[in-house]
């Protein structure tokens, strides 16, 4: 199994990522620069975190026109597994990949910390090797991670089972119930403001994103 | 436009004055350095780099008395940022820089600028910076909401510049003082790790090498910062204020990313690399001129240029952010302007290196400067300092020793952890990302931060300290204290002390009880690094830390990189399990 | 050269802090009269071009494409005749 | 009630990051015919007071406070007939 980690100017949690992918999990991983216009060869893409054009304007909004997201469009048609974490998932939502938008934190300030996540759903290609219902240690980092969508899109993820991870005991930016990370109706884009990639290794705090990683690995093994 | 004044009506007027050059001075610019009258723009560029913050007149003296060699320093004071190995070829780098009068103006930016400027000084070495640390000074926030608004909106330039970059907040200070009410203090420090056969310097040689601009186009921004940062703060600045310089840390990413790149991976095209400060093209250029002893000839008009109009004066004092000048081997223009054109960059070569020593400058097919280099930064009028030691002290040196008289420990506990600058600061420290890179083992809010060194076992720790109020009341064992309770910081961590980097922020040196202070505290800090063995590898002075004539406490800054040789070491601060013995070591 | 004004806005069921916290600290200054404010964005987007029916198509296809998110704002145009 | 909005830009010759990304990137999308963007805020701040004086008086004072920050912005300010 292959895996894309993209770089659009201003990414900076790219090499998170990648490492580990790399280090940790021993995958075969790739940075592909924005410029490209081809993921062909890659199973699994992922937009990693950062401030993209320095997410002037809106957090997402001007990565979404590089050469690269037709690409990943495409990969997320034919049923590959496409993964955007904080700025890649806003950058998702910009696309029309996954439904709503990311706001600014209630707040109003950038927050970084761990906080607790319940794992709603363990039937998505990322989430086999939770158990369901577990309660998961995250680092978050954002400034815009408040989950907004209308009245009838939340109740579409609902009752689709699409909120993928919820917050949990603490809604740390003010999202709408509480959602901390969602994928589309397939299931195969998964979209979440947490960071798992900061939570792989003990040295650092946690291993509460490893099963993300495995699922993820073990899905490519099957498909 | 209105026409510059001609040297006559410079003599006549004495426009300098203003910025902050004096008669003396200007003296013997003409009769001893040129031996002729200088011109608009010449006069421009002596008085910033002559002010305090380019040339360190003043403190230059102290900052003799630091022990700067050492086994492990690769690089002392004199470049970007000091060096240190780290062994298995690999160094740290860092330096610490004050940006206390933008951000006293306009909190915010000033906060933010002051970040980017502190991680080019490191990325300009040839390393990649790895954490920010930052130490912040602010006045009493109790019925002041004024203050309250400054302290957030610093928070919040510190924050959104290093969480754009990337590059992890591991740690500061945050403290209250009425003392530094009408005067902020922002203090940023940047650590940087590399291969020491990376390592560049900031020098230009080879005649005919071309002098390179790349990085954000240049506007009216800060003009006479550098001067600004020399002269009292006070009411009637406020309003002189030129425009502020605006962060813009995307392009700073970029910048950095190039940079490296160039770096890194064609350092053969490249002589010399220095980021624009203060004083912008003016002093990177010339300061590169001098370290290579070489002549330069540019042409201002193929400086990248934001606004219409702009004068010669302008242009080479202006200090909008994310530029730097690079020197580069004649014939590699083309490659190094590729680079730069894949990030979306300016890259333009604006003259080229010459033998004899000129500074020469062409605008509108004018020669608007033409002086030897060495006159802007080697041969500035030293300037003895009065000292005096204050009253105070000396009121202080015959009273009796003070006792408290505390009648219950529990209330005083109370009280004292009800003070902001003990209080927790993590409504500070959640506002910065301390985790992105993946190599944070301990972030803010222990005795020091902790970072990994990527693929090995090794970890660097690292902490700033400033204790303004203690070197007050005594500044010379203040000075030690402070570089003290550094080394016990990282010590404290499980690791080895290895080097400091400083930020001198004090008020007027002109004041002999000042300058007195400012002597005995270096003094200080320079016995504390002889006896820990951690000399001082970079730093940084802010003087005339003043509002309306009233000056901070003394505040000297000491930032310290401590190496842990396995990681498996590092020793976290909070207590472990019920039932651990606790002991107090020491005298 | 033709310029013309983009506001956006959240949309009316979408909270925002920013006008609430600024409500809040505009009351707790004493201005009590203050019931409500809205925080907006513009942007004057400046044209080499006079036709104003492609000027009008121009604009709001950058608007739509690029300078706002329908999942959460809405916007108005404006043709400003002098900058206002 | 009257709605007052305060329109917030930088100072001409004050550097605009966003302003600048976001013409560049409009000209990638291929519109070549827009020469700038300037980016600003506004402030729709609904009062209940009618007495015009005592309204543009207050909002003076609220945004020379609290909204604008006059080392890099300045501001002007409209009444609105109807929320524009
Ligand atoms: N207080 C100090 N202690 C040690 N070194 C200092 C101090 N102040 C300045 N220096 C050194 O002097 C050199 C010039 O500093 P400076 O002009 O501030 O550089 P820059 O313009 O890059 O900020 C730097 O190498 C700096 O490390």
């Amino acid at each position: 199994m292959k895996i894309a980690v993209v770089v659009f100017p201003g990414s900076n949690c790219d090499i998170d990522m990648y490492e580990a992918f790399h280090t940790v999990c021993k995958a075969d991983v790739e940075y592909v620069s924005y410029k490209e216009k081809s993921l062909d060869g890659f199973d699994a893409v992922v937009l990693p975190g950062g401030f993209s054009y320095g997410d002037y304007l809106r957090t997402g909004a001007i990565a979404r026109f590089s050469n690269i997201i037709p690409a990943v469009k495409k990969m997320a048609d034919e049923g590959k597994l496409v993964l955007g974490v904080c700025n890649g998932f806003q950058i998702l939502t910009e696309m029309g990949l996954l439904p709503g938008a990311l706001k600014k934190n209630d707040s109003l300030q950038f927050v970084c910390k761990t906080v607790t996540l319940e794992v709603e759903n363990t039937h998505t290609p990322f989430t086999t090797e939770y158990e369901d219902k577990e309660l998961i240690r995250i680092p978050i980092a954002h400034g815009d991670g408040s989950y907004y969508a209308d009245e009838d899109v939340l109740e579409e993820l609902e009752n689709n089972h699409q909120v993928v991870f919820r917050y949990h005991g603490e809604n740390p930016n003010g999202s709408l119930h509480d959602i901390a990370g969602i994928c589309n109706k397939e299931g195969n884009v998964l979209g979440m403001m947490p960071h798992p990639e900061r939570a792989v290794e003990e040295i650092l705090g946690g291993t509460d994103g490893l099963p993300l990683f495995k699922s993820l690995l073990k899905a490519g093994v099957q498909a | 436009m209105k026409q510059a004044m001609t040297p006559e009506e410079i003599k006549e007027k004495k426009p300098y004055l203003d910025w902050s050059l004096s008669e003396r001075e200007y003296d013997y610019i003409c009769d001893h350095l040129l031996h002729r009258l200088p011109n608009y723009t010449e006069i421009g560029l002596f008085s910033a780099m002559w002010s305090e913050h380019c040339s360190y007149k003043k403190s230059k003296p102290v900052l003799k008395l630091f022990p700067t060699k050492g086994k492990r320093v690769v690089q002392g004071p004199g470049e970007g940022a000091g060096v240190v190995d780290i062994d298995d070829g690999q160094a740290v780098v860092f330096k610490a820089e004050s940006h206390n009068h933008p951000t006293t103006v306009e909190p915010y930016q000033g906060a933010a600028t002051g970040v980017g400027g502190i991680l080019r000084d490191v990325f300009s070495m040839g390393a990649r910076p790895v954490a920010i640390l930052d130490s912040l000074h602010f006045g009493e926030l109790k019925n002041n909401s004024t203050m309250r608004y400054k302290m957030e909106e610093t928070i919040k330039g510190v924050g959104d510049y290093g969480n754009c970059m990337g590059i992890p907040n591991l740690g500061g200070e945050t403290t209250f003082d009425p003392c530094y009410n009408g005067n902020i203090l922002l203090n940023a420090m940047n650590v940087g790790i590399m291969d020491i056969k990376d390592m560049e310097h900031g020098d230009a040689t080879g005649v005919g090498n071309a002098v390179m601009y790349v990085g954000a186009k240049t506007g009216r921004d800060g003009i006479h910062g550098a001067t600004f940062a020399s002269a009292d703060f006070s009411e009637e600045h406020a309003t002189q204020r030129s425009a502020v310089q605006v962060g813009d840390p995307f392009m700073e990413k970029l910048l950095m990313e190039a940079c490296l790149e160039l770096i890194l991976n064609h350092r053969e095209w490249l002589v010399g690399i220095q980021d624009m400060g203060a004083a912008g093209i003016v002093s990177s250029s010339a300061e590169m001129a001098t370290e290579g002893k070489s002549g330069m000839d540019l042409n201002l008009n193929l400086v990248p240029q934001r606004e219409p109009n702009m004068s010669a004066y302008e242009i080479m004092l202006s200090e909008s952010q994310e530029r730097m000048l690079l020197c580069v081997k004649k014939g590699h223009e083309e490659d190094v302007k590729k680079i730069f054109d894949e990030f979306n960059l300016d890259a333009v070569t604006i003259g080229r290196i010459t033998d004899d020593g000129r500074y020469v400058l062409h605008h509108d097919d004018q020669v608007v400067c033409d002086i030897p280099v060495v006159t802007l930064t080697e041969k500035v009028l030293e300037e003895k300092s009065a000292e005096k030691k204050p009253q105070r002290i000396i009121d202080a040196e015959q009273s009796e020793n003070w006792q408290p008289n505390i009648e219950s420990a529990g209330q005083t506990l109370k009280d004292l952890l009800n003070q902001p600058t003990i209080a927790n600061d993590q409504f500070v420290t959640q506002q910065y990302d301390s985790q992105v890179r993946t190599d944070t083992i301990v972030g803010p809010g222990s005795d020091s931060g902790v970072l990994r060194v990527r693929h090995t076992k090794k970890a660097i720790a690292m902490t700033t300290d400033t204790n303004g109020r203690f070197v007050y009341l005594d500044p010379k064992v203040g000075g030690q204290r402070t570089v003290l309770e550094s080394a016990t910081n990282i010590v404290a961590s499980g690791a080895q002390p290895l080097a400091i980097t400083d930020c001198l922020n004090y008020g007027d040196p002109n004041d002999p009880e000042i300058f007195w202070e400012l002597h005995q505290s270096c003094q200080g800090i320079a016995d504390a690094c002889e006896i820990l063995e951690t000399p001082v590898v970079s730093g940084n002075v802010s003087l005339y830390n003043e509002n309306n004539g009233k000056a901070i406490y003394p505040s000297p800054m000491i930032g310290m990189v401590g190496l842990i040789k396995d990681y498996d070491h590092v020793i976290p601060m909070h207590m472990q399990k019920a039932g651990d013995k606790i002991y107090l070591v020491g005298k | 050269m033709t310029t013309v004004r983009i506001y956006v806005t959240y949309k009316p069921s979408v909270f925002d802090p920013q006008g609430a916290a600024i409500t809040d600290s505009v009351n707790s200054l004493g201005h009590d009269e203050v019931k409500k404010i809205v925080v907006g964005k513009f942007f004057d987007v400046t044209l080499d071009e006079d036709d104003l029916d492609k000027v009008k198509a121009d604009v709001k296809d950058i608007a739509e494409s690029l300078l706002v998110n329908f999942n959460m704002e809405t916007y108005k145009i404006k043709v400003l005749e002098e900058n206002a």
